[in-house]
């Protein structure tokens, strides 16, 4: 699946997006955000903190314990301060 | 520069354009945007313009030299489309507009409009207030600031706890 | 046509024509009355325009052709300026406009407008509708109504006790 | 004193101002208007109900108890309906 990265998650783990194709037990939001973060370097810096990371799936803002099947896209960002 | 990606949603009886969101790079100009969901209509008997600037200095008075606004192409004009469509389903609106601009701007620039037009005046403030209170926390656009005088590309700005206090009071049930 | 009546209240620190109402009969143009509040300056961070505007139907939904504002020359301005001064010992504006139309209106004609400036959002929304809320009860103007095909020359509308309740929602203590 | 009129209580009287010389046990807004209607005619059918009568002192809305002394111009009309 592509995994795109925005704000500060974006600028630590030093690319906007890539593709991954986690093994079938990462099965979660928060599975894949573990996974990615298990990579170390800075993957593991910009997913230091979970609780202040937040995902969207296909485009929909999602809660960490959301299922990823099927999903084709997803995206980790800080809080979002727009507006 | 990218053309403006527009996004619609119609209903049988308003015009064609009554509701419309964009994401930009471009200045946006509040009195087209209101004009155009007004003209030759006689049904709209209140209208609240909402224009969000740069300002010079940030919520806890640093002096700030300019803000880059990064955002989620695609997710960003559909998220707006779902606040408006919320925004309908709580409100007897005429018409919308939602533009949020992407980019570098410095303080006096204008970053957001939010435009509703409606029959009644309680209807109109509420609706410019709820998509403005959610726009902040439910957008995905993302404030990096510059301070004057130094020479790091710049502080993402952190989520304010009165923000999501904004967008909690619109909870239902 | 008169020339309109101006009148200024003005803070040390603010731009000379910061505040300002006016009662007039020509139409008024929200984008130069929002253009003058914000141009030149970067301490706002928010504007929020109301404008009322005429209907094809009033508020019982019985078709309109047209509608006359009467209103009291001098106690009008005086009247206005006094809510805009309650405005700003409530919230801390930068700027704002008054601006309120009399003579006939036919649907579709801009009425009465209301620009609030603030560098916060929360305090621009609040004065706008406050402002609004207390001009409707407060402002010494009437409406005539016409209605199509009446020979007649139109029926006094009755004030709204919604309005009441609206104005009534700001009273302290 | 200046006596205007607004509205629809305007156009019972028939005038859109006037200048009264009430006697000085008239002391009150409401004794004026009462006053004011016991001259009948047009006077009589705008001030019938006086509980939808507002007024204003030199510019400012006043209550039906305050006191006329020293005021140059006293204003009655319907409740407002502008905006």
């Amino acid at each position: 699946m592509k995994v795109l990265y925005f704000a500060w998650l974006r600028e630590r783990v030093g690319v906007a997006e890539e593709q991954v194709e986690p093994p079938v037990e990462v099965r979660t939001v928060a599975d894949l955000a573990g996974w990615l973060r298990a990579r170390g370097g800075g993957h593991a810096h910009a997913f230091e903190n979970p609780a202040v990371v937040r995902a969207a799936l296909d485009r929909r803002h999602v809660k960490p314990d959301a299922l990823l099947h099927g999903a084709r896209e997803i995206a980790f960002f800080p809080p979002m301060t727009g507006g | 520069m990218p053309a403006p990606s527009v996004s619609t949603l119609d209903a049988a009886d308003l015009p064609l354009d009554a509701f419309q969101v964009r994401v930009q790079a471009e200045v946006f100009d509040a009195s087209t945007e209101t004009t155009g969901l007004v003209a030759g209509r006689t049904d709209v008997g209140a209208v609240v313009t909402f224009t969000g600037l740069c300002r010079a200095d940030d919520q806890n008075g640093t002096p700030l030299a300019a803000l880059t606004l990064e955002h989620y192409p695609g997710m960003a004009e559909e998220e707006m489309d779902r606040l408006l469509q919320e925004a309908r389903t709580r409100w007897p609106l005429s018409g919308a507009r939602l533009v949020h601009r992407y980019g570098r701007m410095v303080p006096g620039d204008p970053i957001v409009l939010v435009v509703t037009a409606s029959a009644h005046r309680g209807a109109a403030f509420a609706a410019a207030e709820f998509l403005m209170d959610w726009l902040k926390t439910n957008a995905p656009f993302w404030k990096k600031e510059e301070r004057p005088g130094t020479a790091a590309d710049g502080t993402w700005v952190e989520a304010k706890g009165t923000d999501d206090a904004a967008a909690d009071r619109w909870q239902k049930g």
